[in-house]
């Protein structure tokens, strides 16, 4: 790992750190829009969040020693991640960890975040992590279906071998086993985002809110790193999405120009994912908790015949 | 020096133990059942007696005469004296009805010849069918046990049964050595003392000497 | 070799010996492991020859980790004062014997005799020194490993016969010899025989019982050690004694049966009240899982790719040896746990972290690795086990193509939904506000009662972030048995077979702590900041004991989406009340055991009706008997005259 | 030089009728079995490694070595144990001095009919024994005075009777076989002489007289169908006696069986070995439904002892050196299993006054040392590893696998496992739970544990080790079967 790879990382990990609120950003303004109201300002998620990091926390006498660890373990998890992700070039992703590693990564987050929804023994907490796990019960499998698809069609499962293999082959990459395979992703990331037709991102009605419940014990700093966490975990799986089944443009080698490229492509799609996201959040209703498991069953469905596509054709 | 007079006899006794064995079947009374063994052993003695003048061994001559007052008189006795001490009902309640029990020892007796087709061929005149008689009445004896209520028929039945075993014992072998014979005539007495004293001892305890009672033990 | 004290007398002097004796093991093991295998004929005469141990690389590896763990177990009983009298004392050395041995046996009887000898002594163990005493626990336990036990003496006696040997290290590849449809017929009979132990599917139902109501050191015993042997011999049989050939079918049956039983026993975690029958569920999942990358290992090996068969027997073995750790260390926490707060149903506990923070840092480290998440062992043998099932290429024949995807997809469930069991398990005991007043005010635990689990804490964390010594050593043990020669797994630091993505395990956990470090200083940078004590946000309603989530209430999603599988009776009774403006409403849902109502009640119906109906045969009536005697006699002489 | 062993027996017995004391008759039984058990030793030693001893009237050969080991060595232990058993018996007022006298006496006229039975060369002499020891017996079975004892010897002595006479015919067609093969001079009845000629023995009669003497004798080993005295003697005899009968005088019976056998596997190749096979499965199957559903402690060993006789003869009836090895090991183990159980019972039931298992509990508080001998036997008993009966069965098993018969090995492991699962829960049932209210706790008197920590010792033993003097001796005695060791 030469210097100039580290540096390169780290510069991957400030974007992503700085775009994942923006982006959340753009995906209220696009709501609001579609709504026809003007809707809060782009920059609002970079004020909420430095507003929080200055207030005191409020930590309930219930809550054990692990409340307080938990947002440092969440935020930590997200950037650890964003360093094994390529974001702009398939160069220097580490080789520490291949795809599995990346989805029980966010396995971890998602545990980390569940258990300090159990922490102060308060019911929303409770009832947003049993149905946060429900979701994930299911989710979790369609993503490894679906990264083994990929990982048959390119041969190895590292992350950016994949994308430096598909970008090599341009268009001709496109078979259905990756069109499936990106569909059931994309629902699987509308699910673990608690994006609309999973749970409305917005409210803070008991009934409808899964990831809001959890987080409800959470205030000043450590709700701060909570949500930042929870914005990385977004932009992260956009990312995945988008390096790995259109990673066109992505930089193969380190010249300033394909690097400039690589930023532009990735900012790009990033863009066009979170307006796709927000389209699709108020086009659809949010749906009854329990018939949630169609729409899953339906992306697991999508990943499973993803896998039997690329043996069969 | 096949001696076809003493073969004759031989056979005509056989066949009126197997008569004899069947007229005990029929008996209904406590009495005549004693005293249709004690007939049957007495000609079991006679045919021993004719076996040994046949085959020239003396010692048969002793085991007839064992016989002869063992089993033909000194248990007869013995029978009769527990009969009376025990005041056993002289009534025999059958279990299976006479007519039925005559048929079945029918049945016995043609299974016992059936049994013993293959060795006849081989076996020699004297012993053709003494044979199949003995195992004809050995199948009696037992069936008499099982198809009669007293423990005194049971007793009885199973004294048959041993007059069967003899008959088989001087047909086939022209008697075994001495001291097995002289140990089967000890057990057999001892055998039927023995029973005697429990005859006597379930007596007092049950007051009754019908085996149906003795039922307790189940399972 | 270990020398057991069976001493009756001192508890405290028995345990301390047993600890000695387990780490004299250890240096056995890893005295093989410098120095290849050591055979040892001990000349006691027995009825087929004299008895003979003997430890290879495989064996080594297994029995360093079971006798660390022994070690800490009995450290932990010497502590925590279970297991309190001489009695169970002796019977804990018994059962450290028969395990030792059985994992060592090379002679044909001496492996029957332990292994026999283990569910023995682990029945007295777990049966004698229990409050309530009822045998059903226990005698259900007992019965199924017999059965198993049956199964396994006509395999061995098979290939023993057949091969002429009574030594197991020199039976090699006796599918040649035996034919294919025998030497399935074998290894079926050996993987259903050491599968009762292991909790396979139908002779799975003695688990749950005897885990929950036994002494934790004893279930962690149980759980890990006799499930190591078992696992041990049954892949010495498979792949060593009699070999593969070319068994598919075979092969899928083992993996379906696996899929199944992991699938079945992490739906069933799921549900459960007590934590430990949750965690026999676990152990039957854990399980599960290494069968079916065994099953997968046999799969390759029948299409002759053998390189990837000894991955995935490297895989199994190396979850093999990580579920020993976190599975002793669990079972040892919910006993600590039961023994403090008097509880052992996860609806009255809760709150326990306040109480005991030593305690549910340990057992968050234990559930952490068994949940698979990343830094820790978990996580890295589990990554292990999916890279294995993921190599499909070299195989063309499309029932693999079908066959592994859908192993990939039963094991990512049964992960998914396991992991929720296990965070349902530390979250209700652990956290929250406490349900009873055992809960409320648990027992203090001194400081020496945690001291044996640190270190099997420590063992998970290290296991999972440096294994590559013990990646190596496995590879190397692993690769004979299969007759792969000298395949490639640790490149560098990374995992990385046939150069398909690798995971660099030290590296992630230097990320991973490094990127918590650096957002923790950032934040610290960024000022003081005041932390006030507030309650939990109540919106108005006086918090109390009842209004927070329950266990039952966690699962009751996943158990709703899962309908068909749990076939819950519910009962909603109205009961009257005088007022007309108040209805009393009782809900009651009562989750069915499957297989004891469906295959054993009746079952056993059906034997004791036929005994009865035999029974009356003895009816009694001197006369029947006398019939019987003749009537046989009269068949006899007809029949066969 | 035999007659020594014999008449120690014999004397001991007479010493027991007319001694005054109680002290008295006790020492004097007690040193008579160990006398017995001393002077036997060279003679089974004899019998075992230098060739039979054949002196006319006597016959030993190392089948008769085993037996009479087995004899001896029960006897002992069983008047030792019956010293406490019947002094808490007159504690108890159950029986008064002449009783005991009666019973001592009786005891060893019993060991002395069986030592005649295993040593006596005429099949003829050897019959009188047999009956003998029934007679004795009916005595000893109907000890006490109540009803049910006088059924259960009524219908011992009948049945037994019954079965012996069968057995006689068949000894006389075995005799009539060998008339044209011997000629009809007078001794043809010693089993040497039959031994030497059975090659030509006639085959058709041969047959005949085997399926009397399996059914004669039969009854007397409780083999299956012929087994209903069984349950019935043994519950109702004071439980020494039941443990000399069912791990004894079963012995005894089988051991006739097995002389005829080996003549009759001469002349009439695999005739008997079906039929030794179709018995033992009958006596397996018939004694697993009666273990599942038996109350009483007794009538379930009884019951065991018959499924133990079935495999017995089961694993003779397989054939080959391992099944043979086998089933002559399993004759060993069974009877100091089945001994140790028996005395345990015993135990149990002096302390608990009842025979129902379902009233007997909380073993494990109230005589902590017999609850713990128990749970050894029984275990043991149901077959499982570390003991001696679980090899006889692994012998077995692997005996039929390599024969290839695998219906018969399926069915045998099959039973086996259900034996297994019904023994265990009705002996641990009786082990656990809380004890009725009021029992004293404790155990009725040391002297008894002696002999069962004793046996406990014994079955461990040969369960795990078998050392070289027992592996010859038994290979000799597989020899005998015309088997290749």
């Amino acid at each position: 790992m030469q210097l100039s790879d580290l540096l390169l990382n780290l510069a991957e990990v400030l974007f992503i750190l700085l775009s994942s609120p923006l982006l959340a950003g753009v995906i209220r303004k696009v709501k609001s829009w579609m709504q026809c109201r003007q809707g809060p300002s782009v920059l609002q998620p970079y004020r909420d969040i430095w507003k929080l990091l200055h207030k005191s926390t409020v930590v309930s006498k219930e809550a054990s020693w692990l409340f307080l660890i938990i947002p440092y373990v969440c935020l930590g998890a997200m950037v650890c991640l964003a360093m094994m992700v390529p974001v702009f070039t398939t160069g220097p992703s580490g080789g520490v960890g291949d795809m599995v590693a990346v989805i029980y990564i966010l396995g971890l987050f998602r545990f980390m975040m569940v258990l300090g929804g159990l922490e102060g023994g308060s019911s929303f907490g409770g009832m947003g992590s049993s149905r946060e796990l429900m979701i994930s019960a299911i989710v979790e499998p369609t993503l490894l279906l679906s990264i083994f698809s990929v990982a048959a069609i390119s041969g190895t499962t590292d992350l950016s071998a994949i994308s430096a293999h598909f970008a090599g082959q341009g268009l001709s990459g496109i078979s259905p086993t990756l069109f499936l395979a990106s569909a059931a992703i994309f629902i699987s990331l509308m699910a673990e985002n608690s994006r609309v037709p999973f749970d409305n991102p917005a409210t803070h009605l008991e009934l409808t809110m899964v990831h809001e419940g959890m987080l409800l014990e959470y205030s000043g700093r450590e709700l701060a790193l909570m949500d930042m966490a929870s914005y990385v975990r977004l932009t992260m799986f956009m990312v995945i999405l988008s390096n790995v089944f259109f990673p066109w443009g992505i930089a193969l080698g380190m010249e300033a120009g394909e690097l400039a490229l690589g930023v532009g492509s990735i900012a790009l799609k990033l863009l066009v994912l979170a307006i796709s996201v927000a389209l699709v959040e108020s086009v659809m209703a949010k749906m009854r908790l329990f018939r949630l498991p169609n729409l899953l069953t339906i992306s697991f469905t999508l990943s499973l015949l993803a896998v039997m596509s690329y043996y069969i054709l | 020096m096949v001696d076809l007079l003493s073969i004759d006899t031989i056979n005509f006794l056989a066949a009126a133990i197997l008569l004899v064995s069947l007229l005990v079947m029929a008996s209904t009374r406590m009495g005549q059942l004693v005293r249709s063994f004690a007939i049957q052993s007495i000609m079991l003695a006679a045919i021993s007696v004719v076996l040994a003048h046949y085959t020239g061994s003396e010692h048969i001559y002793i085991v007839a005469a064992l016989t002869l007052v063992v089993k033909g008189i000194i248990i007869p006795r013995f029978l009769m004296y527990s009969i009376d001490r025990l005041k056993v009902h002289r009534e025999i309640e059958p279990l299976v009805g006479i007519p039925a029990s005559l048929l079945i020892s029918g049945g016995l007796v043609i299974v016992a010849y059936y049994v013993t087709e293959p060795l006849i061929s081989s076996a020699e005149a004297v012993t053709r069918n003494c044979l199949a008689i003995s195992l004809a009445v050995v199948f009696i004896g037992m069936f008499m046990m099982i198809s009669r209520r007293k423990a005194m028929t049971q007793m009885v039945g199973l004294l048959m049964m041993e007059n069967g075993l003899f008959l088989g014992i001087i047909s086939t072998t022209y008697g075994m050595p001495l001291i097995v014979e002289i140990g089967i005539f000890f057990d057999v007495f001892m055998a039927v003392l023995i029973m005697g004293i429990f005859a006597y001892r379930i007596n007092q305890t049950f007051e009754t000497l019908d085996t149906t009672f003795l039922r307790r033990l189940r399972g | 070799m270990a020398l057991l004290l069976r001493s009756e007398k001192h508890r405290v002097y028995s345990y301390l010996c047993s600890a000695a004796s387990a780490v004299s093991a250890a240096f056995w093991s890893l005295l093989v492991l410098l120095n290849g295998t050591s055979t040892f004929v001990l000349d006691v005469p027995s009825a087929m020859g004299d008895y003979a141990i003997r430890l290879d690389a495989l064996g080594a590896l297994v029995l360093l980790i079971t006798s660390l763990t022994f070690a800490c177990v009995a450290m932990y009983s010497l502590f925590s004062r279970e297991g309190i009298t001489s009695r169970g004392a002796s019977i804990f050395n018994l059962f450290m014997l028969s395990v030792l041995l059985a994992m060592v046996a090379d002679h044909l009887l001496l492996l029957l005799v332990a292994w026999e000898a283990t569910s023995l002594t682990s029945f007295l163990g777990a049966w004698g020194s229990r409050e309530d005493q009822d045998t059903a626990a226990g005698w259900k336990y007992l019965a199924v490993t017999h059965f198993g036990a049956a199964l396994i003496i006509v395999a061995l006696v098979f290939l023993s016969t057949t091969s002429g040997e009574v030594r197991l290290s020199e039976m090699h590849g006796l599918s040649a010899t035996l034919g294919p449809l025998t030497s399935a017929v074998v290894i079926l009979l050996a993987f259903l025989g050491f599968g009762s132990k292991l909790g396979i599917l139908p002779l799975h139902i003695w688990m749950p019982d005897l885990y929950s109501r036994s002494p934790s050191t004893i279930t962690a015993l149980l759980s890990t050690a006799a499930s190591n042997v078992a696992v041990l011999v049954l892949v010495r049989i498979i792949f060593d004694m009699v070999g593969v050939g070319d068994q598919h079918m075979l092969s899928l049956l083992v993996m379906g049966m696996a899929a199944t039983t992991a699938l079945w026993a992490a739906w069933q975690a799921l549900v459960q009240r007590d934590g430990s029958r949750v965690l026999a569920f676990s152990s039957m999942e854990n399980m599960g899982l290494i069968l079916l990358t065994i099953g997968a290992a046999m799969l390759f090996q029948s299409y002759g790719a053998a390189e990837p068969a000894a991955f995935a027997i490297m895989a199994a073995m190396f979850h093999l040896i990580n579920h020993t750790v976190f599975k002793s260390l669990l079972l040892m926490g919910v006993g600590t746990v039961r023994r403090a707060a008097g509880e052992w149903d996860l609806e009255k506990l809760g709150g326990l972290a306040r109480t005991m923070p030593g305690l549910s840092a340990v057992f968050l480290f234990g559930t952490l690795a068994v949940a698979a998440l990343p830094p820790f062992s978990g996580f890295v043998s589990e990554w292990a086990m999916f890279k294995s099932l993921m190599h499909a290429e070299p195989i063309a024949d499309p029932l693999i193509r079908i066959a592994l995807p859908l192993a990939i997809a039963v094991m990512a469930l049964c992960t998914a939904i396991a992991a929720a069991a296990y965070l349902r398990l530390f979250g209700f005991t652990f956290l929250g506000r406490p349900r009873s007043n055992g809960a409320a005010r648990p027992r203090p635990l001194d400081r020496v009662e945690i001291f044996p689990l640190v270190p099997l804490a420590a063992l998970c964390l290290l296991l999972g972030v440096a294994s590559f010594p013990l990646l190596e050593e496995l590879t190397s043990a692993v690769s004979p048995l299969v007759g792969a020669t000298g395949i490639q797994v640790i490149e560098g630091y990374s995992i990385n077979f046939l150069h398909q993505g690798g995971l660099n395990p030290l590296g992630l956990s230097a990320l991973l702590a490094g990127a918590i470090l650096v957002v923790f200083l950032v934040l610290r940078a960024t000022g003081k900041r005041k932390v006030v004590l507030g309650d939990t946000w109540d919106c108005g309603t006086t918090l109390d004991r009842r209004t927070q989530y329950t266990p039952t209430g966690f699962s009751q999603p996943l158990m709703r989406v899962f309908k068909q599988v749990y076939r819950p009776h519910t009962e909603v009774k109205e009961e009257p009340h005088p007022s007309i403006y108040i209805r009393t409403v009782r809900f009651e849902q009562a989750l069915p055991e499957m297989f004891t109502a469906h295959i054993y009640q009746p079952l056993v119906a059906a034997t004791v009706a036929v005994a009865m109906r035999v029974k009356r045969m003895q009816s009694g009536s001197i006369q029947a008997y006398l019939a019987y005697l003749m009537i046989i006699l009269i068949v006899l002489l007809v029949v066969l005259r | 030089m035999v007659e020594i062993l014999l008449l120690v027996p014999l004397i001991t017995a007479l010493l027991c009728a007319i001694s005054r004391s109680e002290r008295a008759i006790f020492v004097f039984s007690v040193a008579g079995s160990l006398i017995t058990a001393l002077v036997a030793i060279p003679y089974c030693y004899q019998a075992f490694f230098e060739g039979p001893v054949d002196t006319g009237l006597w016959y030993l050969d190392p089948l008769s070595g085993l037996f009479m080991v087995v004899i001896v060595v029960i006897t002992a232990l069983v008047s030792l144990y019956s010293v406490e058993y019947l002094k808490h018996d007159r504690t108890e007022g159950e029986i008064n001095i002449k009783d005991l006298r009666y019973y001592h006496a009786l005891l060893h006229l019993f060991a002395f009919s069986m030592l005649v039975v295993v040593v006596v060369d005429s099949l003829g002499l050897m019959w009188i024994a047999v009956e003998g020891t029934t007679l004795v017996s009916a005595f000893l079975v109907g000890f006490y005075k109540k009803s049910e004892a006088m059924e259960a010897s009524w219908k011992y002595l009948i049945i037994c009777s019954v079965g012996i006479t069968l057995a006689l015919l068949g000894i006389i067609l075995l005799y009539a076989s060998s008339v044209d093969a011997l000629g009809a001079n007078a001794d043809t009845l010693d089993w040497s002489v039959l031994r030497s000629v059975a090659g030509q023995l006639d085959p058709a009669l041969l047959k005949i007289s085997f399926i009397f003497i399996l059914v004669g004798l039969g009854t007397k080993a409780g083999l299956a169908p012929m087994h209903t005295w069984l349950p019935d003697a043994h519950s109702q005899a004071p439980t020494p006696i039941s443990a000399l009968l069912s791990a004894v005088l079963l012995n005894c019976a089988m051991y006739g069986v097995l002389r005829v056998h080996i003549l009759a596997n001469e002349a009439v190749p695999g005739f008997s070995s079906s039929l030794l096979i179709f018995f033992g499965l009958l006596s397996l199957a018939i004694a697993t439904a009666f273990i599942l559903t038996s109350r009483d402690v007794k009538r379930f060993l009884a019951f065991s002892s018959v499924e133990h006789m079935g495999i017995i003869a089961l694993g003779f009836g397989i054939g080959g050196p391992l099944a043979v090895f086998g089933a002559v090991f399993h004759v060993l183990a069974h009877s100091l299993t089945k001994t140790l159980m028996f005395f345990g019972a015993g135990n149990v039931i002096q302390k608990y006054r009842t025979r129902e298992m379902k009233d007997i509990k909380g073993l494990g508080r109230t005589m902590p040392t017999t609850a713990a001998l128990l749970v050894l036997g029984g275990a043991a008993i149901a077959g499982s590893p570390p003991f001696a009966i679980f090899i006889g069965e692994l012998f077995i098993i692997s005996g039929a696998l390599v024969q290839g018969d695998y219906l018969v090995a399926g069915l045998f492991i099959a039973l086996l496992v259900i034996i297994f699962a019904g023994m265990t829960y009705r002996i641990f049932g009786m082990v656990s739970g809380k004890p009725q209210e009021g029992l004293p706790e404790g155990e009725l008197g040391k002297l008894r544990l002696l002999p069962m920590l004793f046996l406990a010792l014994a079955i461990l033993g040969l369960g795990l080790f078998l050392p070289e003097v027992v592996s010859d001796a038994l290979s000799a005695v597989v020899e005998l079967f015309g088997v290749s060791a």
